[in-house]
């Protein structure tokens, strides 16, 4: 008795130790994290971020796996949350990279997490791809980090040259959110774009509220005074409702524009009737959308029950630039610092893309070029294509 | 219970210096087998973090591999040499009680980050982990002085942060970086790490004038008006660094080098523990608790009440700013929306989950708030409710937090553990 | 006559509330002093004004022939004016060893960068605290209950400890208001036990206020009656205890023994 | 002249503006008031009771819109609406006093207003898991109708919000000053301990209150939900901690100074971006509380209680 337990503890302990030398190494399965903000501010963002992730998935599954150098590998996504928090952002990434030997990461989606992230992604040389984050500081200098989308300094300036052309306008308002990264450095870009058409004072006021304010009545009234002709707003789909009908019951009158923090469907869905008629800039259109926008857009809504933002189309893009990063790389060795190297220079030789939401070629500093799009919320709620401006 | 009580009698025996030596084998196996042998065998695909916590929640299937993982890893190996080595650790104990305490102290504490080095070294998401919680310890336990020891409600404390933060984040990029905004660098970027603690201390400092704003309307009021006041107060600090372009505004500042690896952070912590361990301790400290209690009889029993008032602030915001500096080193990223009222439920929560006027129980309820926020993580949403719950338990249960009153009595803490006299039957 | 605190027409309003009215006091070294009155006649404010908690509306304080009106409660503490407090006012969660160390924060010069880094000064001076804590406690009888937290301790044994912590403070005029109050007759025994010792092995004056008469004659050299806030009358107890005045005002009903 | 009248135009539009915004500040903060009367301890979770409540609001009145459109007339909708959410909100209230606050009533305030952020930040992410993420609109519950008055804008809602949160505050007023019950919440905030020889218990006083104020909370919603249509499980979190800023600044316990300093918060935010840039409206209007409260230290109608505050 007491012989058949020694003997088994000893096969057990040699088994132990040869067993590294008789199975040979663990089987690479390919690992995209993606970083979301599913709670904290903005959970709608997440949401969609991962809806779209989960799409992709899906088709990778159902063709078997990813084929990379001939060979088929198991896809695997690591969905963390970031609680739309920086730290848990940068923990998130953290863990990805270290932990889970994620190959690339998608995300962070706002710039005020994507800046810190893209810090981790950068130093652990893994690739990351922000589609949202238009801050020039998520991939300044960074080699490793990229993103899906256009700046705000080429935003600001669509926008400043659209209304100046289409209504022939000299005397704008600007009102946005202060404490919130993205919409301030976008109105920023546009008063300078703006004034540097029409003369210094030509914004005529520049107004701001803080984050998770709804009443904007007394900036409102402000603009109304002021005698702007329009009034361009970088808000987000929360906010943008709540500012239109304040506007309208204040007594403005004049157009309002936005930009493409305005591409939720939601925007329409919340504001109704009163958004009508106005325009924004974006990443891409969904009415009137073809090709693969509009199977995109299709599967989407037959999906999830409804048409996706531009979230995530390019979270779609960054996902799909991914993956042809990982095909283009050739060869996976199954040592994760090397094909992480060979996926970002793969990811930066890509050129003319042929995304949902456009053509991209990438920059040096990882940026792609890209056009936006002009979009007018027609008489059906829905966004329609009005016009473009490529760089 | 009579198990535990059992297994209590048991391990009793155990001097500090045990568990360490239990600890270290334990780390030791994982740094050498872990990877390549047990969680293979065990079907994990990686050394699991947190102990598991990660890898069972997001899947099930794993959670027997995970639990024997952390049974044949951790627990056994702590256990059987802590209980087993004994007979050397409690000799060597009553080797380093015949030193003197301080000395003591230091050999065990090297010991400890020894272990702990090795231990977050096999991962450095676990390093970034114990990071973060180091500094929620510093700032927990200064919290603590304000609001435990001193028995305000003060939410200012992620105002504290933030100046700290900013005001170190800017000293080290004119200092030691090239920077877009502040030039090229002043000095050496080698002489960060070594000038680095003066930059900390300045932005202790700007904290701890900027407490001045709360700590004067104090001789005055107090309790919930004062709660007000320092909420006013945070507001009014992120809202000044929002309108400051200068330093980024909103869109928040980057780029800081990276001067706070584990040591340093190590070491700033213990530094915060001691001071205001010894603070508190003191009859200068104490007098905090007699504000507290009452200060009518604390005035007319010699305090300086005034004085006392502006100490804990000052003081308390002075730790919250050092700990606001290492916070933006570690993230090398800070924002206004940082240190906002997120920041300070978390703070709180963490400071009344831990326990008032108790520096072991501020440690305690930094530590289990920051490993329970990582552990939940999978359960994304979830998480929001779990973790409240267990707060809410707690405040019902023990209302001034799981350890309240209580000081570290580092003699006894690790002194050697002798059986008791009479044989105590296994 | 050298007198140790000297109180000369001391006044004080309430908004419009006069609560004290040209109140003269000369306490000697050494002297127990008794301050009798009905309810409401304002002895506890007489307190509260002379060790500062309120600055007396006119009037001036002298304590060893300096003048201490208008200093800040705890500088006239420091000074030299111990006191307890009617309703115990005891530190809830404090221990009671704790209590007696506080009452020596202002005999401490070690300062804040001492207590921080635990500077041999500091620590010199804490052990002295601490020696000296533990030989108030032995006088007063609570040293059983040093680790105790306050709240714990029966009625007696934190009056007891309330005049240990005055006692701390190293007053030269030591103010009990209503030392005995609530107390069993046992621990009143000891209470009278306490005071006398007090008064024998320190160099302290005291000043009580009280109730039970008999404790008061007992004890006090002096004695003033204090009606609406006016002093009626001031000698030695049997010169009180026969004073028509006061008998009418204040002791009329009771029985005097 | 023209100028004059354009600025003054100016102001009385803001006034407007300010006494909306007041509105809201000012019936939440009455919630926290109240309960601070009774039990000294404010309700952290009160502006997640108002969101709580405002989701219920919407409920409510998605569903009397769908089935009594046509059958009754606008008003009758509206009122039926905010009555059976004041009855089902008052119950949240209730619930969070259960729950949370009595195993409290002898514990530190402090443990207190941790346990009512808990449970408020229980209601979020519970909110949250129940309905997801997205964003709800409110549906309007009359037809909005923009008046221009002079050189005025306002609308038909906006003077109903202003309108029904006096009617509001002056209902609460007599419910306090004539019922039973008022009387007894009355006599609580002078006297924690005799009110039970009243013959009232604090088990009956401590929930009711917590009941109207909830019931208050989401008459509050269901006003903001027609102002602000766009309900999020974290729009209480700010206008919560706003409101807990105004029952200070009013005194505490005190229901006519957290009404009065409400409407104040209300005028100073309007005013603060009207006058200054509004980049520095938070900075400002936090500046104001603050140097409000350094020199009034009590608040507006704050007494000195006697009791000594608990840990």
């Amino acid at each position: 008795m007491r012989k058949i337990a020694v003997l088994t503890v000893v096969a057990m302990a040699l088994a132990m130790v040869l067993s590294p030398l008789a199975f040979s190494a663990r089987k690479t399965i390919i690992k995209i994290g993606i970083n979301a903000p599913l709670t904290g501010d903005i959970p709608k963002v997440g949401e969609g971020t991962k809806y779209a992730a989960q799409m992709w998935l899906e088709d990778i599954e159902k063709a078997g796996g990813l084929e990379v150098g001939g060979q088929k590998y198991e896809v695997e996504l690591v969905i963390e949350d970031n609680e739309s928090k920086a730290e848990s952002a940068v923990k998130a990434n953290t863990k990805m990279i270290t932990q889970d030997d994620v190959l690339a990461i998608i995300g962070p989606q706002s710039s005020k997490q994507a800046v810190p992230a893209g810090e981790v992604a950068n130093k652990y040389k893994t690739v990351m791809i922000s589609p949202w984050s238009t801050n020039p500081n998520t991939t300044l200098d960074r080699p490793y980090v990229f993103r899906g989308c256009f700046l705000d300094p080429f935003q600001g300036p669509v926008v400043a040259n659209f209304i100046t052309d289409e209504f022939g306008f000299t005397k704008a308002a600007v009102l946005y959110d202060v404490a919130s990264d993205y919409p301030k450095g976008l109105a920023e870009v546009f008063k300078q774009a703006w004034e540097e058409k029409h003369g210094a004072g030509s914004v005529v006021a520049y107004e701001s509220f803080t984050t998770k304010d709804t009443d904007f009545s007394s900036q409102l009234t402000k603009i109304v005074k002021s005698g702007a002709q329009v009034l361009f707003t970088p808000q987000y789909y929360n906010e943008v409702p709540l500012i239109v009908s304040q506007a309208k019951n204040l007594g403005w009158d004049g157009p309002i524009v936005g930009s493409d923090s305005w591409g939720s469907a939601e925007t329409v869905e919340l504001c109704g009737e009163a958004c009508y008629g106005l325009f924004f800039s974006s990443h891409y259109a969904a009415a009137g959308a073809k090709g693969a926008t509009k199977a995109f857009i299709d599967r989407y809504e037959n999906t999830y029950g409804y048409i996706p933002d531009d979230v995530a189309a390019l979270t779609w893009d960054a996902l799909r630039l991914a993956q042809q990063a990982i095909q283009d790389a050739g060869k996976l060795t199954g040592r994760i610092e090397k094909d992480r190297e060979a996926v970002r220079d793969a990811l930066a030789q890509i050129k003319d893309f042929d995304g949902i939401t456009g053509k991209m070629t990438f920059t040096e500093e990882g940026d792609p070029i890209k056009c936006a799009v002009i979009v007018k919320i027609n008489n059906q709620g829905e966004y329609e294509f009005y016009g473009s401006s490529c760089p | 219970m009579g198990i535990l009580q059992k297994f209590k009698q048991m391990f009793s025996t155990v001097p500090m210096l045990g568990w360490f030596l239990g600890i270290f084998t334990a780390v030791l196996i994982e740094y050498f087998w872990g990877y390549d042998y047990i969680s293979y065998y065990l079907g994990l695909p990686k050394i699991p973090v947190l102990f598991g916590a990660l890898i069972m929640l997001k899947e099930p299937v794993m959670i027997p591999g995970a639990l024997a993982y952390d049974l044949v890893v951790y627990v056994i190996p702590v256990l059987a040499v802590a209980k087993l080595s004994c007979f050397i650790t409690n000799p060597g104990a009553a080797l380093l009680e015949k030193l003197p305490l301080w000395l003591s102290a230091v050999i065990h504490l090297v010991c400890f980050y020894g272990i702990l080095h090795l231990w977050a070294g096999i991962n450095d998401y676990r390093v970034l982990v114990v990071k973060l919680t180091l500094v929620s310890i510093i700032l927990t336990v200064s919290i603590n002085v304000i609001n435990g020891y001193q028995g305000e409600f003060s939410c200012s404390h992620p105002g504290f942060m933030a100046l700290g933060a900013y005001v170190s984040s800017i000293l080290t990029l004119i200092l030691f970086t090239n920077d877009k905004i502040f030039g090229t660098a002043l000095l050496p970027p080698a002489l960060g790490p070594y000038l680095f603690p003066l930059v900390l201390v300045a932005g202790g400092a700007a904290a701890a004038i900027g407490s001045l704003a709360v700590a004067i309307p104090s001789f005055r009021t107090r309790g919930d008006y004062l709660a007000i006041i320092s909420l006013a107060f945070m507001f009014i600090v992120k809202s000044a660094v929002e309108n400051l372009n200068f330093i980024g505004g909103a869109r928040g500042m980057g780029g800081q080098p990276d001067l706070a690896p584990l040591p340093v952070i190590f070491i700033w912590t213990l530094l915060c523990i001691w001071v205001i361990h010894n603070f508190v301790t003191s009859i200068l400290g104490k007098a905090l608790n007699t504000v507290r209690d009452d200060e009518a009889a604390a005035e007319s029993m010699t305090v300086k009440t005034r004085k006392t008032k502006m100490t804990a602030f000052m003081f308390g915001a002075f730790w919250a700013g050092i700990a606001g500096g290492l916070f933006a080193h570690v993230l090398t990223y800070i924002n206004p929306g940082m240190f906002s009222i997120n920041r300070l439920a978390e703070i709180l929560a963490m400071v009344y989950f831990g326990g008032l006027n108790s520096i072991v129980g501020s440690i305690v309820g930094a530590v289990s708030i920051n490993v329970l926020g990582e552990a939940l993580r999978p359960l994304e949403l979830f998480k929001w409710i779990i973790i409240p719950l267990i707060l809410i338990f707690v405040m019902i249960f023990r209302p001034y937090g799981l350890i309240s009153f209580t000081e570290i009595n580092t003699k006894k803490l690790l002194q050697a553990k002798h059986k008791r006299q009479q044989g105590v039957s296994p | 006559m050298t007198a140790l605190l000297h109180v000369k027409n001391m006044t004080h309003f309430f908004g419009g509330l006069r609560a004290v009215h040209n109140y003269n006091l000369t306490i000697k070294p050494r002297q127990i002093f008794g301050l009798i009155g009905p309810n409401g006649a304002g002895k506890t404010t007489v307190f509260n004004l002379i060790t500062g908690v309120y600055t007396p509306s006119e009037g001036e304080i002298l304590l060893e022939n300096q003048n201490i009106k208008g200093l800040e409660t705890n500088e006239i503490a420091a000074r030299g004016l111990g006191r307890t407090f009617q309703n115990l006012a005891l530190w809830r969660h404090m221990n009671v060893v704790d209590h007696i160390r506080m009452a020596h924060y202002a005999q401490l010069d070690y300062g804040l960068f001492g207590a921080f880094f635990n500077t041999r000064a500091c620590r010199d001076q804490e052990n002295q605290v601490r020696e000296n804590s533990h030989r108030l406690m032995q006088l007063f009888d609570i040293e059983k209950y040093a680790d105790d937290l306050v709240t714990s301790l029966p009625y007696g044994a934190q009056r007891r400890v309330e005049m240990a912590r005055a006692m701390a403070t190293n007053p030269k005029v030591l103010f009990l208001d209503e030392p005995t109050a609530g107390m069993t007759p046992d621990e009143l025994v000891k209470m009278i036990r306490i005071i006398r010792q007090v008064h024998q092995d320190f160099n302290v004056a005291i000043f009580l206020i009280e109730h039970r008469m008999k404790f008061v004659m007992e004890l006090c050299e002096q004695i003033q009656t204090l009606v609406f806030g006016e002093v009626i009358a001031q000698g030695p107890p049997e010169e009180i205890q026969n004073n028509p005045q006061v008998i009418e005002a204040y002791l009329g009903k009771e029985d005097m023994t | 002249m023209e100028p004059l009248i354009e600025s003054f135009n100016y102001i009385l539009q803001n006034i407007i503006n300010a006494l909306q915004r007041g509105s809201f500040y000012a019936v939440i903060s009455i919630g926290y008031s109240m309960v601070y009367g009774v039990l000294m301890l404010f309700n952290f979770a009160h502006g997640d009771i108002f969101m709580v409540g405002t989701y219920i609001g919407f409920g409510i009145a998605t569903v009397f819109l769908a089935v009594l459109t046509g059958l009754v007339p606008p008003p009758v909708i509206f009122l039926a609406t905010v009555v059976v959410t004041m009855f089902l909100a008052s119950w949240i209230g209730v619930f969070v006093e259960v729950a949370g606050y009595r195993p409290l009533r002898q514990a530190p305030r402090a443990s207190a207003a941790i346990t009512g952020l808990m449970i408020g930040i229980i209601f979020e992410t519970g909110i949250l898991i129940m309905l997801g993420a997205k964003r709800l609109s409110f549906p309007p519950l009359m037809e909005t109708v923009n008046y221009h008055i002079g050189g005025i804008y306002i609308t038909n809602v906006k003077a109903m919000i202003i309108i029904i949160s006096l009617l509001l505050m002056l209902a609460l007023h007599a419910f306090i000053q004539k019922t039973k019950w008022g009387m007894a919440m009355r006599a609580m905030s002078y006297d924690f301990l005799a009110v039970p020889l009243m013959g009232v218990s604090i088990n009956i006083i401590a929930p009711l209150t917590f009941a109207v104020g909830a019931g208050l909370a989401a008459v509050a919603g269901i006003l903001y939900g027609q102002a602000y249509p766009i309900l999020d499980p974290y729009m209480g979190v700010l206008l919560g901690w706003k409101a807990f800023v105004a029952a200070i600044l009013g005194g505490r316990g005190s229901i006519k100074g957290a009404a009065l300093a409400g409407y104040l918060l209300g005028f100073i935010e309007i005013f603060v971006a009207t006058v200054f840039p509004s980049t520095l409206r938070d900075f400002i209007a936090y500046s104001i509380i603050l140097i409000i409260l350094t020199f009034r230290p009590r608040g507006f109608f704050g007494m000195e209680h006697s009791t000594k505050l608990r840990l």
